[in-house]
């Protein structure tokens, strides 16, 4: 079943790579430029109606974020996973909003914690979860949390830290 | 609720006339908190005896440890027993437990609930993430200790604290409060600048009053 | 005496000259024909003159000395001068109005005019069979003529099917003639009178055939519609003509030859007659076209007139002046009406919105369209009342019936006319009309008329009259200094009201002592208000005074006559005044329709009783026998429509609360009580009338109940706060009448308590309510919230008012619960009394809506620069707030007064008074069941409050005044006042719970009603298709059904 | 008339300490109810004392302020204008002044004042609870007041003193048991005015914290409880008076007050709540068919 959906696919859109995890689950990795199209091809071709998640990976090596669109038919009981890789120095990425409102929320969540525009989604700039947060995304690997908490809050003197492995058996088993 | 709301508005009259809104201003009320002394020490003592028998909680969880508050209400641990009882709302209130981590975000909303109590008002820390940020110590979003941003009276440690830690917090605080020691809202009132200024290093996008009456 | 012969030779001598000067001389023809009708004007003037001061005696003239049947045979009696007098001054300001035409096409028309008008008089004088024929020709092709002669589009057409018509008509005429003749010998009228009942063979055909061409002359239903397209299609100058002018003749013909029909034929015209008038103002209600309006109009009065000349016999003595008042109002009004549309030159209803440029041709326009509905001072009111009199004296109960409810249709389209050339919106008047002398003088001069014709009118009338003309001076004074600044005549009126009643006072007693107090103590009160109007406010202080004026004279009121009298002048006063409120115009309408239908079954109900009794006091309503409970219902009905019982109450929420800021209080607060007034009157003669053994009064409690239960619910769903005051209005009415309906003493003590403290309360809430409209220009209450910072006075008003209303201790709005339950218990009427309960319990609702609303919660943004009402509107306001914390401290000073003025009536069950502990006056209450002293309780509460008030600001240390925002919000920030104000939809749980009761049934069911009346006319104006053939038709089917008719009779 | 005014007092300070301890007992069996110890009986003195020891307060505005007051002063009118205890000089109060019907609608004093206080605090919440409160007095007052008029109906009086003395001479003259429909129209109806579960939808301290008194604190707060000691007593003194034979001491009432009381706390703590317009329906149900079967059975069967 999946096969023929992706064989359908192959005819409209360039798929990069096809991972099939399971029987009822699959991932097609397609360009940034088709991806949504190919979405709402899913969606109103195929049946994938339902919107399951929208999320990133930070491959900071690689210098790209993986978006993952997590797509479900409840007909066929069967999810595909949309894979886009975008650049991340210029990172952007097509709205598809249009195609679920709850999309925009998640958008506007990866807008906040890695700093990715979807130019033309409602509300994207508006506080998600950080009110005010200024400088780079903290969902980004290369920002450095421990760093940040230590010069920005107000840190109590005389805290210490264990290795738990070492502190335990230190407290419980003193003598050995 | 965002911060174009506090934006300088013009309006326009019923009868036509153009004039000026401004939000903080208009809406708000903009004085500083005072300090008010207590009245007579005979009287006090008596007050303070009261208050510590009386304390009021405001029903806010800001963290994982408010899920230990809940026990307190129950058959097995019953505050109640103590003069602990619960209120829904800020201005009856005199007593704020700070229940676990503390989220810039939600600290924002602590601050504007301790300041609509009224005088005399004591704060509880609960948990290790009141006093250094606990296992949160290097999170990018929460506090790491509250007595930089509210005048807490009494500590209660650990991660998280048990439900009878909380009780003999309770105690703890009676205790301060007959010595008259607990003065929170005075000191607050005393070193309102320091706090202000504290509290507007992490909140970056301050969009009240300095105070909320 | 000059000879009538004068007129025929004048006549038809200059309409030859006229022929012959031609085209030329213009201003000649001009002339000529201007002297010929200022000649015939003045010969009639000259015979009504000598007949009513000079003693001239009836004359007969015969023609070249001939005797009858081979003259002209003229007779000229008072009848025939007055008439041709008439039609000769409608003549005479017929040429006055065509005066620019008339220069364009002199040649033509002039002549033809002069002809016509000729044949009219001839018409009326003489007394020959076959003359009247030929002067029908006559008048017929001159009027053809006339109506050919126009450019107008229709007219053509028009004047075809008017020649088509009347050529029939004619030809039938000429058949009976012929028929009289060949059955007695004789066509000279007297000579049949003298012979007795037309006798012979074909006598009854004879005769027959000769009235019914008269009676198909003056269109009857429904074999008129060729009449309907004249009206519309010729110039309103003609039509004028046709409408007053011809039919004015012709009514005439027909009451001369009267005299030789039967009784048989003489009910038929009535039929005939009252059908027509029924239906053509039926059909007139769905018409938009201003010609066609007037012509369904003139057509039912002319028929009204011919049912009228139908049963003389019934009418007697009063017929003459019956006829003559409603032929003179038809005669003035409709002529002035044609000739304004002739100004205005539009043909839609909406397009006489262009006189409100004009204010003088406004207010005439309105004196014709009042003077045609019948409301007083114009003739055809009192001609009304006295043709419903001695209809019900007949017991022609048939004819009553169907002369009302033409009466009633004509009124609604005369009255939407009015309205919507008032007040439409969607007509912009930019420019104002253009109107010269020769067209302005024939109106003022029929207005004028209209007006003497109402001051003379009834003297003749078959009552006696004892109305006192005092304020109505005083509205004919305030429409002459129309001109003067508004604080001028607003302190004339102030002065005049207490001036008046410092006269009138001590001469009345009782209820109408109370009554008069509260209509002139709310005068006074209500017009302060008047203060804070700048400019001159045309118009608005004569209505006003004719409101008050109307109030007054109802109180002064003694028989049944002047009740009425002054009743139709408050409907009139108060439509107008409403009338004047911005968007207000489809509810004065309503408004105007419930009143005016209410005020009909008043009339009948009168008659009614007059007729059983003989009675023109308050007397009559003490009648017995099977039709008082009839009367009762009627005149129940009647006054309900007025206090807008549920049901009757649709056009009250309207009409208050888009009237005017300070005309809401008059109407809410002080002409509500007329209907009060008129119930108690009522009540106090008819007191329980019983059908099928169920005592009205029990229906009419639970009718209160109702009212009250749902006047009060819907009071708690609006979002306009005057709408909700009208509504509370609606309710608060709901208990006075359920006292009324208790008919014991302690009910009739809580109504006329109610009556007072409903005036007090629901006059300073409007006042308040309108002195937040004056500064917000709102009246939508939750796109205000809290106004208390900005109008702390008005705050305080509301706030006691709303605490005296909802009927809380300490303040005199107790009294009326106290007194409730007390009368409910004696009364034995307790699930009414739970309901009573509930209502006052509901009334919670709406009254924190309207104070939690506007006033508290989170002030707007646009209103932070708001200021305090001005002083005039705080001014009667705090006057009447001194008034209800007095009656609050020592409810005695209210109740006792009342009591004794009850006790007359009941003298048992009242309370009694005992003295207390507490100076002033303070005295307890004891009813038969409990016991109340509102002193203690008012000095008590204010202690026990004072007392905390102290021991609060005594323990407190620091008090801290905070902003708007500074709330406790779950911990956020308040974003815009709009969004944290809780005022809207602001009983959505209740409405859950009970929203079923307040379902919109009576609006649904008079909507229902107007449909179905609607489109039976619409169904039955189907018939008039336009085609001059099936017109033909029309009337041979119609003449075929009176033959057939006719002669089933014989 | 001192001595009357001296007695009153006397009498308003001996019910408001029992109201106080009547509280007390009421959140103990609350607690109880839920197997937990629960406060000390004297708790309510204690929050007494300790709002009135808050050393700062707020006011919105002038009627904000004085609402509480109003509240208060309603609670203490309406005790005064009631008849304590029959036949006493002592604790008859100030009832001189008017009959049930005056308490019946002075109720609303506090009530009123209390809203437009709330109300001018400008808490969307206040405004809520009181339409919800608002709405279901309306529904309440019904069967309340056909109970009321069966009571007045029986004995021919509104006069508490009279249709107390109307009810002397053994519990079975006593209206409860000489017309049960109405006392159970009257008692339905009492659990609406007592505001506990499941008609206390008007607090609802989880829903819209809670309500009314949302922004009332400090001294305001310290009328409000002394309020809440002293109203529901009155009230209950009123259905003492009515239902259950008065009271010939003050012991007598401080018993059948308490019986009464206990009456709404039973069903408080057995029942979750309603919603405003349930609650309307259920009281324009069974207790209004009761007080119409009360005052039927009046009517016909008792004269």
């Amino acid at each position: 079943m999946l096969e023929n959906i992706i064989s359908e696919l192959e005819k409209q859109f360039q798929l990069e790579a096809v991972d099939h995890n399971s029987s009822d689950l699959v991932f097609l990795t397609i360009d940034r430029d088709h991806a949504v199209m190919a979405i709402d091809l899913l969606k109103w071709k195929f049946g994938y109606k339902h919107f399951v998640l929208l999320t990133a990976v930070d491959f900071l090596e690689e210098g790209k974020f993986q978006l993952t669109y997590i797509l479900n038919n409840p007909d066929t009981k069967t999810d595909i996973g949309v894979r886009v890789r975008i650049d991340r120095e210029d990172a952007n990425m097509v709205s598809a909003h249009h195609l679920w409102p709850t999309v925009a929320t998640y958008q506007r969540e990866l807008k906040e914690m890695f700093g990715i525009d979807f130019p033309g989604s409602p509300r994207l700039n508006d506080p998600f979860i950080l009110e005010g947060w200024e400088g780079t995304p903290p969902y980004r690997r290369d920002f450095d949390t421990k760093a940040f908490a230590a010069s920005f809050y107000h840190q109590r003197e005389g805290r210490t830290t264990n290795d738990p492995a070492t502190y335990m058996k230190e407290k419980l088993y003193p003598n050995e | 609720m965002s911060l174009e709301d506090l934006n300088k508005k013009q309006i326009v009259s019923p009868d036509g006339e153009h004039f000026e809104v401004d939000p903080m201003n208009d809406y708000f009320c903009q004085d500083r908190p005072e300090e008010v002394k207590p009245v007579n020490k005979i009287v006090e003592r008596f007050y303070n005896w009261a208050r510590s028998e009386s304390l009021w909680i405001l029903g806010f969880g800001t963290g994982c440890g408010a899920i230990e508050m809940r026990p307190l209400m129950t058959p097995r641990f019953d505050a109640y027993r103590f003069g602990v009882q619960w209120r829904p709302t800020p201005r009856q209130a005199n007593l704020l437990i700070v229940s676990g981590y503390l989220s810039t975000k939600t600290l924002k909303r602590v601050i504007r609930v301790y300041e609509q109590m009224q005088n005399p008002k004591f704060v509880m820390g609960l948990g290790s993430c009141t006093i250094n940020g606990g296992m949160y110590f290097d999170s990018y979003n929460t506090i790491k200790r509250l007595d930089y941003y509210l005048p807490v009276d009494v500590y209660v440690a650990g991660c998280m604290p048990r439900p009878e830690a909380l009780l003999a917090g309770f105690e703890e605080l009676k205790k301060l409060i007959k010595a008259g020691k607990a003065e929170g809202a005075n000191e607050y009132a005393n070193k309102f600048d320091w706090y202000k200024k504290n509290q507007k290093e992490v909140i970056r996008d301050w969009d009240m009053p300095d105070y909320n009456w | 005496m000059v000879s009538p012969y004068y007129i025929l030779t004048i006549g038809l001598g200059l309409a030859f000259l006229l022929g012959l000067l031609g085209k030329k001389l213009s201003k000649v023809n001009i002339a000529v024909i201007m002297l010929a009708m200022i000649s015939f004007a003045a010969i009639s003037a000259s015979w009504v003159w000598q007949f009513a001061f000079g003693n001239a005696e009836e004359s007969l003239f015969f023609s070249a000395g001939f005797e009858p049947p081979f003259s002209i045979a003229l007779k000229l009696g008072f009848q025939e001068a007055i008439i041709a007098f008439m039609v000769n001054i409608m003549g005479l300001f017929s040429t006055l109005f065509l005066w620019k035409k008339l220069h364009k096409e002199n040649d033509k028309l002039a002549p033809v005019l002069l002809v016509l008008f000729m044949g009219l008089n001839m018409l009326i004088l003489t007394r020959d069979l076959f003359n009247i024929f030929v002067f029908l020709e006559i008048t017929a092709i001159a009027l053809g003529g006339l109506i050919l002669l126009d450019e107008r589009k229709h007219a053509a057409s028009a004047g075809f099917k008017y020649l088509l018509a009347s050529s029939l008509i004619s030809a039938v005429y000429l058949l009976g003639a012929v028929l009289v003749y060949f059955s007695t010998g004789s066509l000279y009228i007297d000579d049949l009178i003298l012979g007795g009942p037309v006798a012979g063979p074909m006598a009854g055909i004879a005769v027959f055939l000769t009235i019914i061409a008269i009676v198909l002359e003056l269109k009857p239903f429904p074999a008129n519609g060729w009449a309907l397209d004249v009206y519309q299609g010729a110039h309103p100058a003609i039509a004028a003509i046709i409408s007053a002018g011809v039919g004015t003749a012709m009514l005439f013909v027909l009451h001369k030859l009267m005299i030789i029909s039967g009784p048989m034929m003489a009910q038929m015209i009535t039929v005939a007659g009252l059908l027509t008038f029924l239906f053509s103002n039926w059909l007139g209600i769905s018409q938009r076209d201003s010609n066609r309006l007037l012509g369904y109009s003139s057509i039912g009065q002319l028929g009204l007139i011919m049912a009228i000349i139908g049963m003389q016999d019934i009418l007697g003595d009063q017929f003459a002046f019956i006829a003559m008042g409603i032929l003179l109002s038809h005669f003035f009004a409709k002529a002035g009406l044609f000739w304004i549309s002739g100004i205005v030159g539009g043909s839609k209803l909406e397009s006489f919105a262009v006189l409100r440029s004009r204010p003088l041709l406004l207010l005439m326009f309105g004196i014709f369209l009042f003077a045609l509905s019948a409301f007083p001072p114009f003739p055809s009111f009192y001609a009304k009342w006295d043709l419903i009199f001695a209809l019900s004296d007949a017991k022609q109960y048939l004819f009553i019936t169907l002369i009302l409810f033409g009466s009633f249709f004509e009124v609604v389209y005369l009255i939407r006319w009015f309205g919507i050339v008032v007040k439409n919106t969607s007509e912009e008047v930019k420019e104002k009309l253009p109107v010269n002398i020769t067209q302005i003088i024939p109106i003022s001069v029929f207005a004028a008329a209209l007006l003497f014709f109402g001051y003379y009118g009834q003297h003749f009338m078959n009552v006696p009259i004892n109305l006192n003309y005092i304020p109505l001076i005083a509205v004919a004074a305030l429409w002459i200094l129309d001109f003067l600044p508004t604080w001028v005549k607003n302190t004339l009126l102030i002065v005049a009201t207490l001036f008046y009643g410092y006269i009138i006072l001590p001469q009345l007693h009782d209820f109408a002592f109370i009554f008069a107090i509260i209509f002139l103590l709310g005068a006074f009160l209500t017009l302060l208000f008047g203060y804070s109007y700048k400019g001159k406010r045309p118009g608005f202080y004569p209505l006003v005074a004719m409101m008050f004026a109307g109030l007054i004279l109802l109180v002064e009121a003694k028989d049944l006559f002047s009740f009425f009298f002054a009743w139709e002048i408050m409907t009139a006063g108060s439509y107008f005044l409403i009338l004047r409120g911005k968007k207000s115009q489809p509810h004065a309408f309503s408004y105007m329709l419930f009143s005016f239908g209410g005020a009909l079954l008043i009339l009948a109900g009168f008659a009614l009783a007059h007729s059983v009794t003989g009675s023109y006091t308050f007397d009559a309503l003490t009648m017995v026998g099977a039709l008082s409970p009839l009367v009762f219902i009627m005149l129940a009905i009647g006054f309900l429509t007025k206090t807008a019982a549920i049901g009757l109450h649709i056009w009250l929420p309207g009409a208050h609360s888009e009237a005017e800021s300070d005309v809401s209080p008059m109407v809410s607060g002080i002409l509500l009580k007329a209907g009060v007034y008129g119930l108690l009157i009522l009540f106090m003669r008819m007191g329980h009338q019983f059908v099928l053994g169920l005592d009205l009064m029990v229906v009419l409690s639970w009718v209160a109940v109702i009212t009250s239960i749902g006047g009060y619910l819907l009071a708690s769903v609006q979002e306009d706060m005057k709408r909700l005051l009208a509504y509370s209005s609606v309710g608060q009415l709901g208990i006075i009448l359920f006292g009324l309906t208790l008919m014991s003493n302690l009910g009739w003590l809580l109504a006329i308590a109610g009556v007072i403290t409903h005036f007090l309360n629901k006059t300073l809430l409007f006042q308040a309510v309108g002195g937040v409209y004056s500064r917000t220009h709102d009246r939508t209450m939750y796109r205000m919230g809290g106004l208390i910072h900005r109008m702390p006075i008005t705050f305080i008003f509301v706030l006691i008012g709303i605490i005296s209303m909802s009927g809380v201790p300490p303040l005199v709005g107790f009294a009326g619960k106290w007194l409730s339950f007390n009368a409910v218990l004696s009364k034995g009427y307790y699930l009414q009394g739970v309901g009573m309960v509930l209502a006052g319990a509901i009334a919670f609702l709406y009254l924190f809506r309207l104070i939690h609303v506007p006033f508290l919660g989170q002030l707007k943004d646009h209103l932070r620069k708001v200021k305090e009402a001005s002083f005039w509107i705080l001014l009667p306001q705090i006057i009447i707030l001194m008034i209800i914390m007095a009656f609050s401290a020592l409810p005695g000073v209210l109740l006792e007064p009342i009591g004794s003025a009850v006790g007359k009536i009941f003298p048992t069950g009242g309370l009694t008074w005992q003295d207390s502990f507490l100076p002033f006056g303070s005295r307890t209450a004891i009813s038969e069941y409990g016991y109340w002293n509102g002193t203690y309780v008012m000095v008590i509460t204010m202690i026990i409050f004072a007392v905390l008030l102290g021991f609060q600001m005594l323990i407190q240390r620091r008090n801290k005044k905070v902003g708007q925002f500074n709330i406790v919000y779950s911990a956020e920030r308040p974003s815009t006042p709009e969004t944290t104000h809780a005022g809207y939809h602001f009983y959505a749980h209740y409405q859950k719970a009970v929203g079923f009761l307040i379902a919109p049934l009576a609006t649904n069911f008079w909507n229902w009603v107007s449909d179905i009346v609607q489109s039976i006319a619409n169904q039955i104006r189907r018939i008039y298709n336009g085609n001059g053939q099936v017109y033909l038709i029309h009337l041979v089917i119609y003449f075929l059904i009176c033959f057939f008719i006719f002669n089933g009779g014989l | 008339m001192g001595e009357k005014i001296l007695f009153a007092l006397i009498s308003l300070f001996l019910t408001i300490n029992y109201g106080f301890l009547m509280n007390g007992v009421i959140r103990k069996i609350y607690a109880r109810v839920g197997r937990r110890h629960g406060i000390p009986f004297y708790q309510m003195y204690i929050d007494l004392i300790k709002t009135l020891a808050l050393r700062t307060n707020i006011r919105h505005g002038t009627m904000f302020y004085l609402g509480p007051v109003f509240r208060f002063a309603g609670g203490v009118g309406l005790f005064l204008f009631t008849p304590v205890v029959f036949g006493s000089a002592m604790f008859g109060n100030l009832s001189f002044s008017g009959d049930v019907l005056l308490l019946l609608s002075f109720q609303f004093f506090g009530t009123l004042g209390m809203a437009l206080g709330a109300g001018e605090s400008g808490h969307p919440n206040a405004a809520i609870g009181v339409t919800r409160g608002l709405a279901q007095m309306t529904a309440v007052e019904v069967p309340f007041v056909l109970a009321l008029m069966g009571v007045a109906i029986q004995y021919d009086s509104l006069s508490l003193h009279d249709i107390v003395a109307a009810q002397q001479g053994g519990i079975m003259h006593w209206t409860l048991f000489t017309n049960p429909f109405i006392v159970a129209a009257g008692m339905l109806a009492l659990l609406g005015s007592f505001m506990r579960p499941p008609f206390d939808v008007v607090l609802a301290g989880q829903e819209i914290p809670i309500g009314p008194p949302t922004e009332y604190h400090s001294n305001y707060m310290a009328l409000m409880l002394s309020n809440r000691a002293i109203f529901p007593m009155a009230k209950a003194i009123l259905f003492m008076n009515l239902f259950f034979g008065g009271a010939n001491t003050y012991w007598e009432m401080m018993i059948k007050t308490f019986a009464v009381v206990m009456w709404s706390v039973f069903v408080g703590v057995s029942f979750p709540r309603f919603r405003v317009e349930q609650s309307i329906r259920w009281f324009l149900r069974v207790p209004l068919i009761l007080g119409i079967l009360g005052i039927v059975y009046v009517q016909f069967f008792m004269s």
